[in-house]
């Protein structure tokens, strides 16, 4: 089982790092948005300075939404997803292997960079350490709450427009949240950091085996 | 002309052509581009504007200029490879792309270290730059799209038109100081109203520049040769044993 | 013999979109046997597969001897990850399954051995199936779920899958298999089989 | 011929209105944007007011990205684009609805709500015309642009990375002459859009063609 | 008679991914004729199909019949949209083909008419097959490409298919065919092999 753990999570990394571009789509599509926002924001610096924070938080809540799609979606079509579940390996550790995987190449370069991007945007680094602790209880949020709604849409007819519109109602707590929070943390008030930290504990518990389910529903 | 041009698109001829072509390359740009630096560090006067920043340019405009050539030129083959089909133009389009990269990364790098003391800034988001710094993705998205077809000649197609489309770049990079007031200077050599600089200057601009283009021919046949005998290789495992 | 069944599937119906596909449908499958399910198109073969591997929610019962916990399967999607290549393919089953031996033998057994570094989009359909029943035996299961395991094979490839069940069931092991061509090969007696309509 | 391009436009339509989400996926990619930007720019509603422009072409930008991965995916994958060739149905009509189906469903919603938007941001329309203007001249590049580089990818390795990193040297020139074009508008000088009209015409002419090769070749 | 082919095939070589994947075929179709492919797995069958319908780039010469201007095709890939019903996806081509009659004789002819509110993905495999016959007949090409038409069939099924197929031939039209099954259905003197290795 705990070996059957890190084949899995060890897959997972190696179709991010060897078999595709996987790993760069973080990096690459993070890098667009910073491009993106001085270019067309101008040379304003002070517009820069003040918007860093929540552009950073913007891109991170779209490349999470882009890289959601793919997630199970062509172990489902090509029926591998299949495949494991008749060979009884638990989907327990698909799904959290999944969900490490996802939030380590998407997330976690988000979290790394995140300090460089503030200083390259804002010029100044006072806001790292607040948009580090959001971003590091942020991140792993969208990951674990894209899952189950990644999972529904797999073969879904008609689903999808009221997919959205509960994914939105979902991500878009996080990202206030997470701004707040920064824009908080400097005047010592860190009531939205316990509060993300609750969602995402209770998230931790909860959505893996809600996706699982879901998985599991959704070969039927 | 096609018939002919057929008979050195193979590439065991080519191979067989660009082997002392290699070698004297190899010579030549080594010595060419030491004169150049000899000639730009110590040789050539300071600028009376800017000083011995200046010498900044005896790197940023032939890598500039180099870049701009290794795009058409990966462009032009690309055109050949698809409309003609002769694998060797691909190869040497592939091989391009890394060394282009380098020349791009090159004048990108040194234009904004140019910047600073000259405009007062690494980066402005005007016409030339941008542009510039497009062409910069397009190369790198030219490198990513070779890795991303393993061992599929689709890729070699992808490959091929996207650099085609990357070519509209091209004119834009050029024309971008004409048609906009960038901070960017002007064309001053290549230029339809001739050439307007000090021959000083001038000439370790050329040696370096010509040096550059022998260097760029010298490690593209190089690693021509290395993949067309690595191609023999898997060629040759390919082949359907009988 | 009666208690060393592999599956003992008993009054099994099934239910897709509230249409009932089949009902009270009873075999077992025992050790060194094959059980055949016969049917016209959209009888519910592939149905039934899914229900005794419990994908599908089913009345009735499927009984599964004390010790299997997985199953082989092979159907009509391949399983397969269009842009890996076959090595890559083959060892990341190889490590699931915890397969000791080398799979260059079971390449060569079918043939592919030429076809290691290719991506599995440029295989051609018999190829892709191929693969899928060198994923099969690296799996060592004891029940074999095998959804029309023939077609679409050449003579010489169908022969060596039938042979490669044969020693399957010789083994001591067990088949579900469905399929549109007669499978003649196999001792009368060994073989169930079960209509669906 | 002219039939059968009111067939495939009428099937892309409907397949946008009835069968999927592909419809509501811009607005509400849009709207999500839309709403993050005052949310986590909080209350100031000078920055609001400045990054407004920047802010819907951004959200222009992205939600074309995003649905640029589905242009062509589900027809290659499922041999529907095969069938088409053997059948001799000119890919040019293919290409061709798609392109305008995928613009009328990302692009015009985009243009036609973007007055509201500037308002809802902003307070002022006066920046209205010009922001209307430069959509209108840069929605249809980004999805003549992006058909091309769609196509190229089909059968790639990680895919939607790749999908991303391509189009983004093709779709930055694109987004900032159109912010610098809003901004340059009221003074009364339109060079911006001159170019982007210049590259639009240009677009049309060559880039379906293209994209139809590169797909007859994707099929190989 | 030899000038009224509808496809002549000359030395026809092929190349994928550097391979050579066969090399100067030649046969003809006639009308009211059959061509059967031959071949293992990965020969180079669907091969030849798609350089026919010049998909691939081939050396060699196809020449096809003047006014033909389109080849029917059923093949291992559907070409079905799963979320599409079956009633949609049948009036989409229907009007893409032009063809003026209703579909609902070609449904109850292959026994799909309760079918037709169900969206693709729930049908059976073989139900899915047979849609995609269903297409073909209402084209009405004159040269059919079919590679491995009655794989996955039932034999019913497979009778059906092969009536129409003898139906097409007789009304004038000309088939490619690949099949690992004997198909001993049509006359001998109407049947063309071509063997690929
Ligand atoms: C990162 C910033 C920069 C970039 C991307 C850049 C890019 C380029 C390019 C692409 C060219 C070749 C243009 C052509 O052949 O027409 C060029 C040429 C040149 N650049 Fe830059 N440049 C940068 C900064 C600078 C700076 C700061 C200066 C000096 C003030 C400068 C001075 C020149 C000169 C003198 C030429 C030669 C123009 C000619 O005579 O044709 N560049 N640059
Ligand atoms: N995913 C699904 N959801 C709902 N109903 C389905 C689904 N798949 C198949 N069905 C229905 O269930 C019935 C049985 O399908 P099944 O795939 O089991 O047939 P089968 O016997 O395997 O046929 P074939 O020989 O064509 O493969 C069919 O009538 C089909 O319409
Ligand atoms: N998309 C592709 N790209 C490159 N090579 C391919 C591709 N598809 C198939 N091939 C190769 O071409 C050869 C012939 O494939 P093809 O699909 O024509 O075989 P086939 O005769 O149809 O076999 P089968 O009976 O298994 O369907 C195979 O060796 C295969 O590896
Ligand atoms: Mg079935
Ligand atoms: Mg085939």
């Amino acid at each position: 089982m705990i070996k059957l753990f890190f084949l899995f999570l060890l897959k997972d990394f190696k179709s991010y790092l060897l078999d595709s571009n996987k790993s760069w789509f973080a990096i690459s599509f993070f890098l667009l948005c910073v491009l993106i926002f001085p270019l067309t924001y101008g040379s304003s610096v002070d517009l820069l300075k003040k918007t860093a924070i929540a552009s950073i938080w913007i891109c991170a809540l779209f490349s999470n939404l882009i890289s959601l799609e793919s997630l199970f979606k062509e172990d489902y079509q090509n029926g591998v997803l299949l495949q494991y579940r008749i060979n009884k390996i638990p989907f327990s550790i698909i799904v959290i292997t999944k969900c490490i995987s996802h939030w380590v190449f998407t997330g976690l370069p988000i979290i790394f960079f995140s300090p460089f991007f503030l200083i390259f945007l804002s010029g100044s680094s006072s806001d790292a350490l607040g948009l580090f602790f959001s971003l590091l209880f942020g991140t792993p949020l969208f990951s674990l709450l894209g899952m189950p709604i990644a999972a529904l849409t797999l073969g879904a007819t008609a689903r999808g427009p009221l997919l959205i519109f509960l994914s939105i109602p979902f991500f878009l707590p996080i990202i206030i949240f997470g701004v707040l929070g920064v824009n908080s943390f400097n005047s010592g008030s860190y009531s939205e950091y316990y509060l993300l930290c609750a969602i995402l504990s209770i998230s931790i518990v909860i959505l893996p085996y809600i996706t699982i389910k879901i998985l599991q529903e959704s070969l039927k | 002309m096609l018939k002919y041009f057929h008979k050195y698109a193979n590439p065991g001829k080519f191979l067989t052509l660009a082997l002392p072509v290699r070698k004297i390359m190899g010579i030549v740009s080594i010595g060419v581009v030491t004169v150049g630096l000899i000639f730009a560090l110590f040789l050539s006067p300071p600028d009376y504007q800017q000083k011995e920043t200046v010498r900044i340019m005896y790197i940023h405009v032939p890598a500039a200029w180099m870049s701009l050539m290794i795009y058409a030129f990966i462009f032009f083959s690309s055109v050949v490879f698809l409309v003609w089909k002769f694998p060797l133009f691909l190869i040497l389009a592939k091989e391009s792309v890394t060394i282009g990269v380098i020349f791009t990364f090159t004048a990108l790098l040194t234009g904004s270290l140019w910047g600073k003391p000259t405009w007062g800034t690494y980066w402005v988001w005007d016409a030339r730059l941008t542009s510039f710094l497009v062409l910069f993705f397009i190369y790198l998205g030219l490198k990513l799209i070779m890795d991303s077809f393993s061992y599929s000649s689709k890729g070699d197609y992808a490959f091929g038109y996207l650099a085609l489309i990357g070519g509209f770049n091209l004119p834009i990079i050029k024309f971008s100081v004409d048609w906009w007031n960038t901070l960017h200077q002007p064309a001053s050599i290549l230029r339809t109203g001739g050439i307007s600089i000090s021959s000083e200057m001038l000439i370790p601009l050329f040696l370096m520049a010509i040096g550059f283009l022998f260097l760029f021919i010298y490690i593209l046949l190089v690693s021509v040769e290395i993949n067309l005998k690595k191609r023999k290789i898997i060629y040759y495992k390919n082949k359907p044993d009988n | 013999m009666s208690k060393e069944y592999l599956l003992k599937v008993k009054n099994l119906s099934c239910e897709r979109n509230y249409k009932i596909i089949f009902n009270k449908l009873s075999f077992n499958l025992y050790p060194r046997n094959i059980v055949f399910i016969d049917g016209n198109n959209g009888s519910g073969k592939t149905t039934l597969l899914l229900c005794v591997s419990n994908i599908l929610t089913y009345s009735g019962e499927v009984l599964i001897k004390k010790g299997i916990d997985n199953f082989g399967y092979v159907g009509h999607r391949n399983g397969l990850y269009d842009t890996q290549t076959v090595d890559s393919f083959l060892y990341f089953w190889k490590n699931i399954y915890n397969y000791k031996k080398s799979y260059h033998s079971i390449l060569e057994y079918f043939n592919l051995s030429r076809f290691i570094d290719v991506p599995v989009s440029s295989l051609s359909f018999g190829q892709k199936k191929k693969l899928s029943f060198a994923r099969l035996i690296m799996m060592k299961s004891k029940v074999w779920l095998l959804d029309e395991p023939i077609s679409g094979l050449d003579k010489k490839t169908k022969k060596i899958i039938l042979k490669l069940i044969q020693e399957h069931l010789s083994l001591g092991g067990g088949a579900l298999a469905t399929s549109h061509e007669r499978l003649s090969y196999f001792d009368k007696k060994k073989v169930t089989r079960v209509k669906i309509d």
